[in-house]
């Protein structure tokens, strides 16, 4: 990547660090609840509105006690740019990006296709939540920047859809409802026994992820603005289908009891200022 | 009651008993939240007769008219001195002049009633809205310069990229100039300022300091 | 920008009325065109049409839209993680079985992934002799979407690739067909081009032609044994079909099919490749198939993707299929919601408010007996800084974009509306079927 | 000067119309009784209290998350390695002296790779999907020349040697020899016949959460941090793979002891009049300066000392725009910038 705006390092290729002997495997363990989240709005004072959220590292052989670090900020509602059409309503854009350390295998600065696959999953997330002719004219920007790896694309997505849900409330966006993100996933430990589901599923815990589906709810609405299955279900049966669905919202309202939670202390303590 | 806190999406009462103010929204009867913050009950005033009833001529009945229902509100006052507003028809704003053109003055829009903006917001002056009297003998040139400060008045939403604003009253216009030699300069007519130290006079359309 | 490319300048008067009639209950929606709601529009298929590849297809539908699927397959070396080496000097003796790649993971890294191992613990179908793993990795296949007017960086494009990649992916058993042999495996690049500009959403376009082409999509056969440099057959003739068929016309290509892994029973009924279906709600009815002006008044969209899996494969897990079952046995592969585009629709202005209507902002008085209309009743001079547009109550006719998103149960019954006996899905793969493979 | 007379204007809008005045109006308080602060609550001289904490990314062989006052940084240094055939015009180094010869090898091979990214939305007026902005790119370049002339790395750590081959390759009795202090890797380098198979190459990556002014110096703490963190695996040249393979176990896993403990500390000045002739008029030197003051201040001095060891080493210094500070306004910045060091070292140990 010759990004003559950037320094490159050196013309030759270099190699993440091969190591000699395979890393032993995670601890597989059981637990039928969503990890521990740590939220806290209001990090970026020059931003309308932000908010940081990391997931507890259940892997103890990572190092770090978190696994997932996640940070957002909004800028909004701004002016659009002159070119813009006329727009009756807010023009919401997102923008999903990991930082170059966040995963094993270093990422480049400029967005991959699965960041803005991610964008565009955030984007339909959101927009059922907010209230767009409110801002009749406007922007508003949506950046969540991943700074350690969650190790899989769905955790990534529900934390992004919890942190970004924060930080619009933070910045006083008006929504119908706070949106929480779940991930609920089909996992078989080997093919003797019958699959089990299992909630915010760490993908080194599990032997095989056979399907896993990722939820933004609208508590009290009890509406879904964005879901997104992937995986093979064993027969066509709706059955574990609707199993694994009801399992991410219970997820959902989880992270949700966190936003709540963190919105009210956020008020406690702007009531405690002014 | 007046301090509880709200949460977006959290229900504040059925839509009968109260009337949706800004922060809240109306979902199959019931008004929720739609903003973190502090929720407020106004209740309505006391209704002076409104003017001249005007002759109705359409057809529905007039219904009585019930006694007014309180409004609900949920304020960010509490939340972040940052609170984002938008210029509504009919605000008076603070604005800075950013570019002249024979047809238009350019500013950006600061300060929207009495909250200072985060983000700027364009607006456009035409000649036709600089003043009530003589609309068509108007010099934008003579009523603006770039980085004047002007308070004026939202008058539409304009197109998309502009709000439209006026100063036609006397209480709007340019409230802080500079002058070419750049000194902060003071008014002495409706359509001048003076610089304290070259003397010379400049011409603006200026307010009526209150 | 939402993921359907073009804006649709639709009237709020226009699309109150066409979100009226399409969720009507008692004579189900009245779509525009006349269609029952399960009815799909014709459309003319080909496959075969470009000879420099592998497979290709061309479907045009009636509103004129069209698509063209070319297939391309290349012989690439499989890399070999190092410590590879040290297993196999040492001899792999009971290497905990590696966590299955998760085929989600997109960005898989080429070089060692030093935690997980890559390999694949293909254990069910795995021939039983070569105790190593079968190592597929979903980067065999590489899919690109090409639509004029878009920028293949734009995120409506990047959200139709992933998604078309991901119901190729979303099982693993298509990887497994590109298995040459430890050392090698075939590439496939599927390029998908939109000719027409994108006037209804494209998905189900894309991915029914990229349908036709997997089928149509055949491999030199391997003449090589087991580990060697791969030899093939040159003759074209005998090339074997990606998705082996059943019927007698190629009977002689599909029983010389070399070893495959997944070589379930020759004669049973193959799988076949993905499709992936656009389902759109309004009010409580459910409608397929939707044109750019039904899609522009959608409470809810969700794109569906299904495959069909050869039905003797047993489950290993689940209550089997009833036997007496149709011959088709549907696998869910993947769902994702699509974000309508009514929600960037402008509102219409109620006659409560609307001062052309003599509603008036500042009538004291509430209008008539209306649920609860009640017109903010600031007094009309200087607005207080903060009203909004007054908050009323949904009226009847009044258009206003949807707000929140979908119920769970409806979401539910779209995709059972997909997958059920006889349903949709069936529907278009017994028409897909029509169509003659050259 | 007469200020207009009869507006009055709440201090907010005042900061917003003109912050220029407004800035003045602080700094010269029209009754002497109050004492002239800045804008946000600070003396001139006084900076904002830096929070330094470190090793807290899992994927990145060091990293520290740097907060001084509203501007926070977060950094990751990952190392990748890179073959020696892989370095066009490649030269072997004199084994005899290792360092002080003629080649900088961190310089000339490009061992050291800073990038600043400020597009993460730390500030209204940095988003991202554009191009890096021209802030971004001085950033960059500044911290790079820094990294290089405070010869801060010592690249003898980052060579890497074959294994020692022959004999069977016991790894117990290699580990306990592993952690003695800083000789190890001559253990292998055993009397100079080993050539340099490969490097390893530090990805310094300076990412911006919230941006309140002075980027420099607390990117530079960031990189300090995030640099004495880290903690490269022992990596060695397998012959018969031709490749470079790295122990697992941890405890091996050497630091990269840094030269000295540089620190750079910014200020800006501030003069009455917005365009100030040399001389006439008052000026205000303020240090440490926020994202307000950094728009009203045309002329920035950056000093950067290290007080490791006693005596006060000066590293860098750089001023650019306007005419106001002298000779002896730099002495009072060195002196500045000394209270700055106690400030970071205490802050990073």
């Amino acid at each position: 990547m010759a990004d003559r705006r950037r320094i490159n390092g050196p013309v030759g290729a270099t190699t993440p660090p091969i190591f000699d002997k395979p890393a032993g495997p995670a601890a597989a363990k059981t637990r039928d609840a969503i990890r521990k989240i740590f939220l806290k709005t209001g990090i970026t004072p020059s931003a309308s509105g932000s908010a940081y959220l990391e997931l507890e590292n259940p892997n103890p052989q990572r190092p770090g006690n978190t696994s997932l670090k996640l940070s957002c900020t909004v800028h909004g509602p701004r002016s659009l740019p002159r070119s813009a059409p006329f727009s009756p309503h807010i023009i919401l854009t997102t923008h999903v990006k990991y930082a170059p350390f966040a995963t094993r295998q270093r990422r480049g600065y400029l967005r991959d296709s699965s960041e803005r696959d991610l964008g565009v999953h955030l984007e339909t997330a959101l927009r059922g939540a907010i209230i767009a002719d409110r801002w009749p004219k406007s922007g508003v920007d949506i950046i969540s920047q991943k700074d350690d790896e969650g190790w899989d694309m769905m955790n990534v997505l529900s934390g992004c859809i919890t942190v970004a849900s924060a930080a619009i409330a933070d910045a006083g966006i008006d929504c119908v409802d706070t949106v929480a993100g779940g991930v609920a996933a089909l996992v078989c430990k080997d093919d003797k026994t019958a699959p089990t589901i299992v909630m915010d599923p760490v993908v080194a815990e599990h032997d095989s992820i056979l399907a896993a589906c990722c939820v933004a709810y609208l508590p009290t609405r009890d509406e879904i603005t964005n879901m997104w299955f992937k995986g093979r279900l064993p027969g066509a049966d709706m059955m574990v289908y609707d199993k694994l669905m009801e399992k991410s919202l219970v997820a959902c309202r989880c992270a949700n009891r966190v936003i709540v939670q963190e919105l009210n202390e956020t008020v406690k303590k702007g009531q405690g200022i002014s | 009651m007046a301090q509880t806190i709200a949460i977006p999406g959290q229900l504040l009462g059925p839509s009968s008993k109260y009337v949706a103010g800004p922060g809240t929204h109306i979902h199959e009867a019931n008004l929720y939240s739609s903003v973190l913050g502090t929720v407020t009950i106004a209740q309505p005033e006391k209704k002076i007769a409104p003017g001249p009833a005007k002759r109705l001529t359409k057809i529905a009945g007039l219904p009585s008219s019930s006694a007014q229902l309180p409004t609900i509100s949920v304020s960010r006052t509490g939340i972040s001195e940052k609170r984002e507003v938008l210029p509504e028809v009919g605000n008076v704003v603070l604005c800075r002049v950013t570019r002249i053109q024979p047809r238009q003055a350019t500013v950006a829009i600061l300060v929207v009633g009495d909250t200072v903006l985060e983000a700027e917001w364009q607006g456009v002056i035409r000649p036709q809205d600089v003043r009530a009297t003589e609309k068509d003998k108007v010099k934008i040139y003579e009523s603006f310069r770039p980085g004047d400060i002007v308070r004026a008045q939202v008058i539409s939403l304009g197109d998309q990229a502009s709000y439209y604003l006026a100063t036609a009253s006397n209480d709007l216009g340019v409230i802080m100039a500079t002058s070419e030699a750049g000194n902060v300069m003071y008014p002495v007519s409706w359509k001048e300022y003076r610089d304290p130290e070259t003397g010379l006079n400049e011409n603006r359309k200026v307010a009526k300091p209150f | 920008m939402s993921s359907t490319s073009q804006h649709l300048l639709l009237s709020p008067a226009e699309l109150a009325y066409l979100h009226g009639s399409l969720s009507l209950i008692t004579p189900g929606p009245i779509r525009p065109d006349g269609r029952s709601p399960t009815q799909f529009r014709p459309l003319t298929a080909e496959t075969g049409i470009l000879p420099g590849t592998n497979g290709s297809a061309r479907i045009c539908f009636a509103d004129g839209t069209e698509a063209v699927v070319g297939v391309k397959a290349e012989v690439e070396k499989t890399p070999v993680p190092p410590y590879e080496f040290v297993a196999s000097t040492e001899g792999r003796k009971g290497h905990s079985s590696a966590p299955k790649k998760s085929s989600r993971k997109s960005k898989k890294t080429t070089t060692e992934d030093e935690e997980i191992s890559m390999d694949v613990d293909e254990d069910d179908e795995e021939a039983a002799g070569v105790n190593e793993k079968a190592r597929v990795s979903p980067d065999w296949v590489e899919l690109s979407v090409e639509i004029p007017g878009l920028r293949d960086d734009d995120s409506g494009t990047v959200f139709l690739t992933s998604m078309l990649t991901e119901a190729l992916l979303a099982d693993g058993e298509f990887v497994k067909k590109l298995w040459i042999n430890r050392r090698f495996h075939w590439k496939l690049y599927l390029d998908i081009i939109l000719i027409s500009p994108p006037l209804s959403y494209p998905l189900p376009l894309l991915s029914l032609t990229t349908h036709l082409a997997l089928l149509a999509t055949r491999l030199p056969r391997l003449k090589s044994e087991a580990d060697e440099d791969p030899m093939f057959d040159d003759d074209w003739a005998a090339a074997t079909f990606l998705y082996p068929r059943q019927d007698t016309t190629s009977a002689k290509a599909s029983n010389k099919s070399p070893k495959q892994p997944s070589a379930a029973a020759a004669a049973a009924p193959a799988s076949r490749p993905p499709i992936t279906l656009l389902v759109m709600a309004v009010g409580d009815n459910i409608i397929f198939d939707p044109s750019k002006e039904e899609l522009a008044v959608a409470d809810s969209a969700v794109a569906v993707s299904v495959a069909e899996g050869p039905s003797s494969e047993t489950e290993p897990e689940s209550e089997s299929i009833p036997a007496t079952s149709t011959k088709r046995n549907l696998h869910l592969l993947s769902v994702r919601t699509i974000d309508p585009p009514s929600r960037l629709t402008p509102p219409g202005v109620p006659n409560s408010v609307n001062a052309a209507a003599w509603g008036t902002m500042t009538a004291a008085t509430p209008t008539t007996t209306t649920a609860a209309t009640a017109p903010a009743n600031e007094s009309g001079a200087a607005k207080h800084p903060d009203a909004r547009v007054t908050e009323t109550e949904d009226v009847v006719g009044v258009w206003k974009a949807p707000r929140g998103g979908a119920k769970f149960g409806m979401l539910g019954a779209m995709v059972a509306k997909v997958l059920e006996r006889g349903g949709v899905a069936e529907e278009v793969l017994d028409g897909l079927e029509g169509v003659d493979l050259t | 000067m007469t200020t207009p007379k009869s507006l009055t204007l709440s201090s907010t809008t005042f900061a917003k119309l003109s912050p220029h005045p407004y800035l003045l109006a602080n700094l010269q308080p029209a009754d002497p009784s109050t004492t002239p602060t800045r804008t946000n609550g600070r003396q001139p001289a006084q900076t904002r209290t830096p929070y330094i904490n470190t090793s807290s990314l899992s994927h990145a062989h060091g990293s520290a998350v740097v907060r001084n006052g509203d501007t926070t940084v977060i950094c990751g240094v990952r190392g990748e390695t890179i073959l020696t055939s892989a370095i066009p015009n490649y030269r072997a180094p004199s084994p005899a002296d290792g360092s002080g010869s003629s080649l900088d090898e961190a310089r000339d091979y490009d061992l050291l790779v800073p990038n600043i990214e400020l597009a993460t939305g730390c500030a209204p007026n940095f988003l991202p999907g554009v191009p890096p902005t021209t802030l971004a790119q001085t950033l960059s370049t500044r911290v790079y020349s820094l990294l290089h002339s405070s010869k801060l790395v010592d690249v003898s750590r980052l060579r890497i040697y074959p294994e020692e081959v022959g004999g069977e390759k016991n790894k117990e009795d290699n580990d306990e020899k592993m952690n003695e202090a800083d000789e190890e890797v001559d253990e292998y380098a055993v009397a100079g016949d080993k050539a340099v198979k490969a490097y390893w190459v530090l990805y310094i990556d300076v990412l911006f959460i919230s941006f309140d002014g002075n980027p420099f110096d607390t990117a530079w703490a960031a990189t300090l941090a995030a640099l004495r963190d880290t903690k490269l695996p022992l990596a060695y040249w397998d012959a018969d793979r031709e490749m470079v393979l790295c122990k697992r176990s941890q405890q091996n896993a050497t630091p990269l002891n840094l030269r000295g403990l540089p620190v750079a500390c910014t200020a800006s000045v501030f003069t009455a009049k917005e365009k100030q002739k040399k001389g006439s008029g008052s000026y205000w030197v303020l240090v440490d300066p926020d994202r307000l003051e950094e728009g009203l201040c045309d002329e920035t001095v950056t000093v950067v000392v290290d007080k490791l060891g006693g005596s006060t080493k000066i590293l860098g210094i750089s001023k650019h725009g306007g005419t106001v500070v002298g000779p002896e306004l730099m002495k009072k910045m060195v002196a500045t910038a000394e209270s700055r060091w106690d400030q970071i070292h205490a802050a990073i140990e």
